[in-house]
């Protein structure tokens, strides 16, 4: 068995409506520091596959064919064996 | 019970449920856990505990309100179904009816505002479409510390949000509410929420398990370890620093619910009297519901715990019954229609399992992995002892010197832009904005106005629908304060042309075990029976919310009111909006 | 006019729809998102709701239908296909129409009256109007069309933008709130004409939507 | 400059909706070797500090104070440094 995790963000042109209005409320909250702020999508998905090339390949088809919109999006992975 | 299944293996025995009472932090009393010992003839094990500290709870059995509610006035020509269901119904002519009802859930949105509101409209909706009723809208009253401090802002927006999340998706249109801010609701905000739904009288049904032999069908979600004990925890006070009881949350799913909805809207369309009874998973959850039925029709059910449908593993029976998943119902279901039901719900992707039977012992049976773990009387399950509830005058009530209240104004067009600034008073647009309100295509009056309108569909009737709440009355005088409640909602009611039919309530107190807030919720209900009757609208549902209280210092007592009125023809409905320059103002009344 | 109006799990405008076609007597049948079988049909609407609960993106799921199959046959031959709402995002996410519907630029769902601007006023969706400036019921949290710059551009100069918000009210590129295709065939709207055909609701500037699409097609 | 990466995901008890839903549509698509998947939320948060042990306190504190609702969500988090 294997577990891939999987993180989508936003395209840098693409407005974040969520990361923006969570950055003004740590500004709010005293968080001065903080410079920007996204937010994105995060999957954890569990899979059976004979060899981690099978695993990763996968989970590629299956994360470009219904996890991202390709307009809008962009992802990237992590992928390890777990036990089932 | 010889051979303990191993999911149950790590649970204290009953001697040490016996010795270490954990039964208290559940809520029984020693008395009552004395009581149940007595009444079994031996101790209870952790199942029977836990499920007789959920039913016995107040949130479950009103035990310490009943007295006041079993006062109300709930009958007339128009009532075909007072309190005691999912809902009440009214004959509004044609065949039709409308059934309504409104719910509190206070205690889940004050630690978790977006679920907490969210599955409060879930939990709702399902009281009204479990009486075979299709909903058409839902109302909110909502009570909020001051709106200037940074946290109070987070719950508004979080507990708007939860029910727009929820109602908007499941598209049952949000008509209308109220919002109100004062600092004694800060640490215990409350979330009430009604929902109506009409029906043709021949689909109406109700949560009684009839008919030795029949099955009970679950369906919907699968059971999972969310809001194990919620009814406990929410007839307990708040504690604003027990972080622990947070565990208590349970996630919505509307998505879940529309599917759950529409297949049992068509169960009873399709299979009439096929399909038994029907009640929703609520507070309690498998236990409250199957227990309920079970009492309701003076019979028993036999349980088979291993096809209760689990979303997690190794769920002891203890889990089983106590969970509050959302978007569960049971269902008691003809045998030879048994399959024909279930595959209305399997069709639309959800699971429909048949998990036990009704029986003609009057016994509640649950079996687990070949063993019987529960075996009790489930009359004495559904009947927790009588309880007396001392009362007192609130010391307020006596000493203060109530001038103190009476408004001094010297310049009425500064006190007039006084009061037009205050939140309490200044436009909730902004808010109500965030809830679809047209979704059915019926509403004919929005937010915004005294009451909302929405039409019976298909025919030219309308229902005019409020809620209405008095909190800071109350609380100077807790009888006129109900009363004015219900004043007020009518007055709603009649700006729209309707005649207001009858009513639903909320009571919403601080801790009943004190002698001057029962005092409260007793004064209070009579003031709002007195004028239900003398306006004709009898109170054919409702829900207590007790143990409001931060460290000890209840809200005010906040009875809410919602009514509905039935106007015969929408076309004649009035708004209280201006209409244009040159129309005049006439001031009526006293 | 034989119409269909497609029915997904958590569809909640679909009985709105077909309502307002009644209204303007079109033979309208719900068909389930599974049916595949649906040629017999001059027009396919996709109605508002949260399809598959909007999990995920919306449309991103309901666009693997069994019965997108056929919606995309059908746009292809030509026959009218409408998405309101979530039926538009289910038409951008299925690439029947370009963009995609993203979250309101305030996050929230706005329920709301807008005013609307008919920017070409010469499609089968709105050829029945007489002026172009109405009011339209808008209700979504994930409203926000967002394309490219060269696709907006691209759907400015071939009048594909069919609708325009007065006032942006959820930060739409170009306060789009109303597109079609090429062919001028496949028009996908944010705001909800069927919930705009009864006076006694408040507002009746839906109307002019169905007369279009029921006035001769050749007018185009 | 910083770089932290929030990963909030629900407690195993914690209904996941969508989960659930991208699970079943992924079934139906033919990624029959799926076994289950979890939808979390992603963060990319960039916030300066003077080292890196001040970041990562901040980022803690950040995101117990907004990014994550105790109650029904745990996380984890990367941090590097990045340049501005
Ligand atoms: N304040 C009240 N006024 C009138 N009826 C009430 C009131 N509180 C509860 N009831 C009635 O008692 C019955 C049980 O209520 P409740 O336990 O809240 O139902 P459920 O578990 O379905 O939510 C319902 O029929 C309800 O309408």
């Amino acid at each position: 068995m294997y577990l891939g995790k999987v993180y989508v963000s936003y395209k840098p042109s693409v407005l974040d409506p969520q990361g923006t209005v969570i950055q003004n409320k740590l500004g709010q909250l005293g968080f001065a520091d903080v410079d920007s702020v996204k937010q994105g999508k995060y999957f954890e998905i569990k899979l059976k596959a004979d060899t981690k090339q099978d695993a990763a390949t996968q989970l590629e088809e299956l994360t470009q064919a219904l996890l991202i919109n390709p307009n809008t999006e962009t992802y990237r992975y992590d992928l390890e064996e777990v036990s089932a | 019970m010889s051979q303990v299944p191993t999911e149950m293996q790590a649970e204290p025995t009953p001697a040490e449920i016996k010795q270490s009472r954990v039964y208290q932090q559940w809520g029984l009393t020693q008395a009552e856990y004395e009581q149940i010992c007595q009444h079994l003839d031996r101790l209870p094990n952790y199942t029977e505990t836990g499920l007789f500290a959920a039913m016995w709870s107040e949130h479950c059995s009103y035990k310490k309100s009943k007295p006041v509610l079993k006062r109300f006035w709930s009958q007339n020509d128009r009532v075909i179904q007072g309190p005691g269901e999912g809902a009440g119904v009214i004959d509004i002519g044609d065949g039709q009816a409308v059934v309504f009802k409104a719910e509190s859930h206070n205690h889940p949105s004050a630690v978790e505002p977006y679920e907490g509101a969210a599955t409060g409209v879930g939990g709702i909706l399902r009281d009204i479409f479990s009486m075979g009723a299709q909903p058409i809208a839902v109302l909110d009253s909502l009570r909020f510390g001051e709106i200037n401090d940074n946290y109070t802002k987070h719950l508004v927006d979080q507990v708007i949000a939860g029910i727009a999340g929820y109602g908007n998706a499941i598209g049952i249109p949000t008509v209308g509410g109220e919002i109100a801010f004062d600092d004694v609701y800060k640490g215990n905000p409350l979330v009430n929420v009604m929902a109506v739904g009409t029906l043709d009288q021949a689909d109406l049904h109700v949560g009684k398990a009839r008919g030795t032999g029949n099955k009970i069908l679950y369906v919907g979600a699968a059971t999972g370890r969310d809001g194990i004990h919620g009814a406990t925890f929410a007839s307990s006070d708040f504690e604003s620093e027990t972080e622990q009881d947070r565990s208590a949350v349970q996630v919505g799913d509307p998505f879940l619910e529309k599917l759950v909805m529409d297949a049992t809207i068509q169960a009873v369309r399709q299979f009439g009297s096929d399909v038994v009874g029907i009640q929703d998973m609520g507070a309690a959850g498998l236990v409250s519901s199957s227990a309920e039925m079970a009492g309701k029709a003076g019979n028993g059910v036999h349980l088979n715990l291993d096809r209760v449908p689990q979303r997690e593993t190794n769920m002891t029976p203890y889990e089983l019954m106590l969970s509050e998943s959302q978007e569960r119902m049971l269902l008691v279901v003809k045998p030879e229609a048994l399959e024909r039901v279930a595959k209305l719900f399997t069709d639309a992707g959800l699971s429909a399992v048949e998990i036990g039977t009704v029986t003609d012992d009057g016994r509640y049976q649950l079996q687990f992995h070949g063993q019987t773990v529960t075996d009790v009387e489930v009359n004495y399950l559904v009947t927790p002892p009588k309880q007396h509830q001392a009362e007192r005058v609130p010391h307020r009530l006596e000493t203060e010197d109530r001038t103190q209240y009476q408004p001094q104004i010297e310049d009425a067009s500064a006190t007039l832009m006084q009061l037009l600034g205050q939140s309490t008073i200044a436009s909730k647009a902004g808010l109500f904005r965030h809830f679809d309100s047209m979704v059915r295509t019926d509403t004919v009056i929005r937010p915004g106005g005294d009451a909302a309108l929405v039409r019976v569909t298909g025919t030219n009737k309308g229902l005019a629908l409020t809620t209405d709440i008095s909190g800071r009355y109350t609380y100077l005088d807790p009888e006129i304060g109900g009363a004015r409640a219900v004043v007020e909602a009518a007055q709603n009611i009649t700006v729209t042309g309707a005649t207001p039919i009858g009513l639903t309530d909320c009571l919403n107190f601080g801790d009943p075990d004190d002698p001057e807030v029962y005092y409260e919720l007793d004064h209070a209900s009579q003031g709002i029976n007195t004028i239900a009757q003398r306006l004709n609208t009898p109170i054919i549902s409702g829900n207590v919310s007790l143990y409001n209280e931060t460290d000890g210092q209840p809200i005010y007592p906040t009875p809410m009111v919602g009514m509905v009125g039935l106007l015969q023809d929408v076309h004649q409905a009035t708004t209280s909006f201006v209409k244009q320059a040159g129309d005049l103002v006439y001031l009526i009344g006293t | 006019m034989k119409a269909a109006v497609v029915q997904f799990p958590g569809s909640n405008c679909d009985v709105d729809l077909v309502k307002a076609l009644k209204q303007f007597d079109v033979a309208v049948d719900v068909v389930s998102h599974q049916q595949t079988d649906v040629f017999d049909y001059d027009a396919l609407f996709l109605p508002g709701g949260f399809s598959f609960g909007d999990y995920l993106r919306s449309g991103a799921i309901a666009r693997f239908s069994p019965i997108m199959t056929t919606v995309k046959q059908a746009a292809a031959a030509g026959k009218t296909v409408v998405g309101i709402c979530n039926g538009f995002q289910i038409l951008t996410e299925a690439d029947l129409l370009p963009g995609q519907l993203m979250q309101n630029e305030t996050p929230g769902f706005i329920c709301d009256q807008v005013g609307i601007e008919i920017e070409n006023p010469a499609t089968r969706f709105t050829k029945a109007y007489d002026r172009t400036e109405i009011t339209l019921p808008v209700a979504h949290g994930e409203g926000r069309y967002y394309a490219d710059e060269a696709t907006v551009a691209q759907l400015n100069t071939q009048h594909q933008v069919v609708l325009r918000y007065q006032t942006n009210v959820n930060g739409s590129s170009d306060h789009i709130a109303g597109i079609m295709n090429e062919a001028g065939n496949v028009f996908g709207l944010m705001p909800h004409p069927e919930r705009a055909v009864e006076s006694l609701l408040g507002n009746a500037d839906g109307q002019g939507f169905f007369r279009s699409l029921l006035a001769p097609v050749d007018v185009h």
